[in-house]
């Protein structure tokens, strides 16, 4: 039988800002935390968030330690294998940054703003530049990622490096140990900032395909339940712009998934 | 000169060993080895070296375990299992422990425990096997040391001694536990002839109070004095055993007048 | 569980292994040349090189392998004057900074393995050694030497079974080791638990492996303990 | 910069200093905990029995042959559910949620123990055959031979290898950080990530550790200096 | 019965010690010990237990360092110098390493290297200090292990040997070095009459050669066969020295008659 939901435990990394992150006091903070609680409101449950490590949380999640994620995780088909995903809540299109200057930062430039993976016939042009582009080159990548996955599916001749943080990437970029990094825009936004003048974030911005369909609430597969509250009180969060107003307040521009 | 007197045959035996067999690989160490040492006997065990003296001591207290044979201490026999194996093994070991409270046993080593001084030493099996009192120990350890004249050494660790204190220490330990029976592999190996006299002194007192000590000496004075038998011990077995005016001064076996003809008259 | 998951990712795995393989044999073998240097210098009876070394094993001994891999490989590409130095070529490759790392951590540690085994051969032994003539250097040669290796075989397998699963920590800079292929295959499926347990047993195998040398090693080396029974 | 260490609002130094506490914590724990389990594991290991032989070599072959991380893992995902059968054979129906505390300690001190159980072998074995004879001699039951003479004698040879054992526990913590227990080396990453500042906190966090290793190697020097009285020649 | 002879006052002296002083701690072991041996002498060290005697054999060969005197051996001797803590150590080390191969050393606890067989212990120093080829010190060694009594015994770990096996295969290490002089503490401590005449023979074949020995004993008879001088220490102190038989039989001092009155004469 359905159980009746008051309380929703919610894991959240805790370390991927501004999506998510950990403050001083070493409370939960960032965007997915306050959205989070706006939903819980909608459900009528009380919201409890969780920490967990980002390497171990799809198994805990089927584990019964949290009922739901909120960590900016991506919706692609291979997760969807072993766990459910509400509604997305939030899309981030994917980046490349190189050093300033570098032969690569022109030759990345390849003539498109953005490239729909899903629409193959625009996408297929630009890839192969892309491939010829990084050719013999290194790319940085954070382990158990879309992009990661992006590599493997549209780059295989290219050398991928994995790295635990996205940050690390952005270390060795920095020491020309690899020539390019990938990551979601926001993130690396936020390493190219941290290193003023020695970045630059160049190329198209990657959406749709094994980039996926945005980021939405990870949810175990026999609570069909509770993703039903969560996709009612997303679409209506999205409806009422409060989805907007919180990650123009987190991120300075909105990440609500477009149709 | 006080000899010790020749103990009755109808005393009680306090030490029957049994036909005792020891191999270690393929060395027979013991084959076939019987003596009985009733309550107030005073056993000399002599013979060359290498010809099983201290493993012999050390079947009675079951420190090796006897391939064959029988060890009765006190009337009491130690049972004995055979493993899987083939190897022999206690068939109860609290039995074994309690045999042992009533043997004291001084090492041709010494032993000493290296972490503890010597009084630390001497009331640690008192204290906590038989459960003496602490204070009770104290004083005992210290007038057993002050018998055997290392009383000022009573707060040294072992590494601090030299080799006779050492001995005399192993000495008042195993006395601590008032035992029935003692076994003493070469007690005076380390000591100077003054501290011989005292510890002939101790023994036959000890003698005297109905103790039971069965020694393995290198010393035919020694032997001679404190002895009630004599045993000689050849290559595993026992080649002649007597009186000790009878072994050491007359013996019937060669090998052991051999064995004494060696021996250096000159001293006296 | 994922059984038929766990199969088709074994060979997939396997392939990782020549990288950790080299890693193991390649920072045991130069970690005990450091350590059997270090625990001469921090026997030496000169101060400031006591000192020295002493301070090597404290900071290599007191932090956590993690941080030292990450100082190593992240830290020294900070500063300008390493990476226009001839020692950037090694350092730019992730895989010398981990055999860096990794040797510079089991250095410290077997260093300390190996002054404990030394320390405690019986002075007898040594003074009987002494009393033959013999210099300092060789009663160490000799006696000294021999029944420490002897006496630390359990300590020194403990240490050698770390650093097999230690060059797991190099997937974190990158290299794509037997950990460095499970975690990438864990981002394509999620079964986090499964390949782990895969790249596990493979550990577990290398280990075993090792303890069965380790042991070979100490009966062959101890005749004199077994002659006991 | 150093404001990020601070103690103030915007500082981390707060949580770093809890971080800390928490990693000795579970380090204590875990260690307390693994001699517990070293020393059943190697009197199972020196005992004549077969059974207890086998049980402890699988046990310290398998636990400090795999990867920290998985027993941890294991023990995360596993753990509830163990200790969920084993209460409902006591009747109790309902989840036994395991806390993060709880579970690290008990990987770490699982871990720990194994390596426990061969440093205490080893030294157990260094003790001189005389030594135990001569209790033997004396009527000492097993026990009172183990508590009286080998475990004072033994510490004395085991105390460097368990100084070895418990730098590893200390550090061994670090991969507890995978449970979300607060510890010194999530805070570590947390406070990277939210400040990009790695190489201070990672810096920060060595010398943290560096100044646990202190503390414990004095007291483990005090205990060597203590357990050793009365083996060198004064 | 072969008495030692006297060796003449002119021969060279093997070993002086003068006024040497111990001291452990607070106690104060050795208090001005000055002591001549001359080539083919044999010195027997007697006296109480705890009076001193290993520590004197120990400083001769610089196994404890004097606090204070001179030790020469061969005319040669042993620089010393004070470290700023005020401890003495060799000046050089170098020296006192060479000294020693002329100086053999058996230990009153033998101290056999446990990890070697006893023929590795025996060919050990000859092949590494001396650099003598391993076949002919392989050769010596077994010749003096069968001197001795315990060939079979070559391939044997010290643990598996009775204490005084052990004891003989600790004075052949000592004798494979050739060593011009001998420092023996207890020699005999482990072994029978018959061994302890055996060694007494080697003891005075050596000698005979013109080589110099040291020895601790505790047995009178024996001190008296093998001594051409012997010596008795009371607390740190020479307190008689002259031959055997004066020292033995008609001692100036109280102290020393006491000692040998306590003696057993019962022996022979
Ligand atoms: N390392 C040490 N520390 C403290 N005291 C010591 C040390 N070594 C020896 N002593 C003390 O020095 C004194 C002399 O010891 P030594 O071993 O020279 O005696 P000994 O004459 O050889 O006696 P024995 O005949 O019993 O062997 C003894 O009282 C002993 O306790
Ligand atoms: N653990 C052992 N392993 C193998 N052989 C041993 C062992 N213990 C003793 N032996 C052998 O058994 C024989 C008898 O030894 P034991 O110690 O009983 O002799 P002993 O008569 O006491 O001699 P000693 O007078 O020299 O002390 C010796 O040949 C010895 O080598
Ligand atoms: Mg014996
Ligand atoms: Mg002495």
């Amino acid at each position: 039988g359905a159980k009746e939901w008051k309380t929703v435990r919610i894991a959240s990394e805790g370390a991927y800002p501004p999506w998510n992150a950990t403050d001083t006091s070493g409370k939960l903070t960032g965007f997915e935390v306050d959205l989070g609680n706006d939903l819980c409101k909608r459900m009528k449950v009380t919201c409890e968030f969780v920490a967990q490590d980002w390497d171990g949380i799809i198994p805990a999640l089927q584990q019964g330690k949290y009922d739901a994620i909120m960590s900016a995780m991506t919706i692609t088909d291979e997760r969807k294998k072993v766990i459910d995903f509400s509604v997305p809540y939030g899309t981030e299109p994917s980046v490349f940054a190189v050093v300033t200057g570098s032969p690569l930062a022109k030759a990345l430039n390849l003539g498109a703003d953005r490239v729909d993976l899903n629409d193959q016939g625009k996408a297929k042009p630009v890839l192969d530049k892309l491939a010829e582009a990084l050719k013999g080159k290194s790319v940085g990548v954070q382990v158990s990622t879309i992009q990661a996955d992006f590599m493997d599916k549209h780059l295989p001749k290219v050398t991928m490096r994995t790295y635990d943080k996205i940050d690390n990437a952005g270390i060795d970029l920095g020491s020309g140990r690899v020539d390019a990094m990938l990551g979601d825009r926001s993130v690396v936004e936020a390493v190219v900032k941290a290193t003023p003048d020695k970045m630059v974030i160049v190329g198209p911005n990657f959406i749709g395909g094994v980039i996926g369909e945005g980021m939405g609430v990870g949810l175990r597969k026999d609570t069909a339940d509770l993703k039903a509250m969560f996709d009612k009180a997303i679409g209506e969060a999205l409806k009422d712009g409060t989805v907007k107003k919180l990650s123009t307040q987190h991120f300075g521009y909105d990440i609500s998934p477009t149709k | 000169m006080h000899r010790h007197p020749p103990v009755s045959d109808s005393a009680p035996a306090a030490v029957a060993v049994e036909d005792l067999h020891k191999r270690f690989g393929e060395l027979e160490v013991l084959k076939g080895v019987s003596l009985t040492a009733r309550e107030g006997d005073v056993i000399t065990l002599i013979g060359s070296s290498g010809s099983g003296k201290s493993t012999l001591l050390r079947c009675i207290n079951m420190l090796e375990i006897p391939d064959d044979g029988r060890v009765v201490i006190g009337g009491e026999s130690i049972a004995l299992k055979k493993t899987r194996g083939g190897a022999s093994v206690p068939a109860d070991s609290r039995q074994v422990e309690r045999i042992r409270t009533r043997l004291g046993m001084v090492f041709q080593s010494f032993n000493l425990w290296t972490h503890m001084t010597i009084l630390q030493n001497v009331i640690e099996a008192p204290v906590h096997v038989l459960g003496v009192p602490k204070a009770e120990a104290v004083d005992r350890a210290r007038m057993l040391l002050d018998k055997v004249g290392i009383l000022a050494k009573a707060d040294s660790y072992p590494v601090q001694l030299s080799g006779g204190q050492q001995q005399r220490a192993a000495i008042a330990r195993a006395l601590a536990m008032q035992p029935k029976v003692m076994l003493f592999d070469e007690p005076t190996s380390a000591l100077d002839p003054e501290l011989v006299g005292e510890v002939l002194r101790v023994i036959r007192q000890l003698a005297d109070e109905g103790n039971t000590m069965i020694l393995v000496t290198h010393e035919m004075g020694f032997a001679r004095e404190v002895a009630s038998k004599v045993v000689f011990l050849h290559q595993g077995r026992i080649e002649e055993e007597g009186s000790p005016d009878k072994v050491l001064t007359n013996p019937d076996s060669d090998r052991v007048r051999q064995f004494l003809s060696r021996h250096l008259s000159g001293a006296a | 569980m994922n059984w038929q998951l766990m199969w088709d990712s074994l060979p997939r795995m396997l392939g990782g292994l020549t990288l950790t393989l080299q890693l193991i044999v390649g920072s045991l073998a130069l970690g005990a040349l450091v350590a059997f240097g270090v625990a001469l210098l921090r026997l030496s009876g000169n101060r400031v090189v006591e000192t020295l070394a002493a301070a090597y094993v404290f900071v290599f001994r007191g932090t956590p392998l993690l941080v030292q891999i990450f100082l190593v490989y992240y830290g020294l590409g900070q500063f300008e004057f390493i990476r226009d130095s001839i020692l950037w070529p090694f350092l730019r490759e992730p895989y010398w900074c981990a055999i860096l790392a990794l040797t510079l951590n089991t250095g410290a540690y077997t260093s300390e393995v190996l002054r404990g085994a030394i320390l405690s051969v019986p002075q007898g032994q040594v003074e009987a050694a002494r009393a033959c003539g013999m210099s300092r250097a060789l009663a160490f040669r000799r006696i000294v030497l021999p029944v420490a290796i002897r006496q630390m075989l359990p300590a020194y397998g403990n240490e050698v079974i770390l650093m097999v699963k230690a060059t797991s920590l190099a997937s974190t800079i990158t290299l794509m080791e037997v950990t460095g292929i499970a975690r990438r295959m864990i981002a394509q499926t999620f079964a986090v638990f499964e390949l782990f347990i895969v790249a596990g047993a493979i550990y577990l195998v290398l280990n075993f492996i090792a303890t069965r040398l380790i042991k070979f090693a100490e009966w062959r080396l101890t005749p004199y303990l077994r002659a006991r029974a | 910069m150093l404001e990020l260490l601070s103690f103030g609002p915007n500082g981390w130094g707060g949580q770093l200093l809890m971080g800390t506490a928490m990693t000795v914590a579970v380090a204590v724990s875990a260690f307390a905990f693994g001699i517990l389990v070293g020393s059943l594991g190697a009197s199972a290991k020196l005992s004549h029995s077969l059974a207890l032989n086998v049980v402890a070599d699988v046990y310290t072959t398998i636990v400090r042959g795999i990867p920290e991380l998985l027993v941890i893992y294991l023990l995360f995902f596993g753990g509830s559910g163990v200790a969920t059968s084993i209460a409902s054979a006591f009747g109790y129906d309902g989840r036994v949620d395991l806390n993060a505390f709880t579970i690290g300690v008990l990987a770490v001190g699982l871990i720990s123990g194994a390596y426990s159980t061969e440093v205490i072998r080893g030294a157990v074995q260094s003790v001189p055959f005389g030594q135990i004879e001569a209790a033997r001699a004396c009527g000492m039951s097993r026990w009172l031979i183990l508590r009286r003479v080998l475990v004072p004698q033994t510490l004395r040879f085991a105390l460097p290898g368990l100084g070895n054992v418990w730098q590893l526990t200390l550090k061994d913590t670090a991969l507890v950080s995978v449970t979300a227990l607060a510890e010194l080396m999530r805070i570590t990453h947390l406070a990277a990530g939210a400040t990009r500042q790695p190489f201070l906190f990672y810096s920060t966090a060595a010398v943290l550790y560096l100044m646990l290793t202190t503390i414990s190697t004095a007291l483990f020097n005090r205990a060597e200096i203590s357990a050793n009285r009365g083996v060198r020649r004064a």
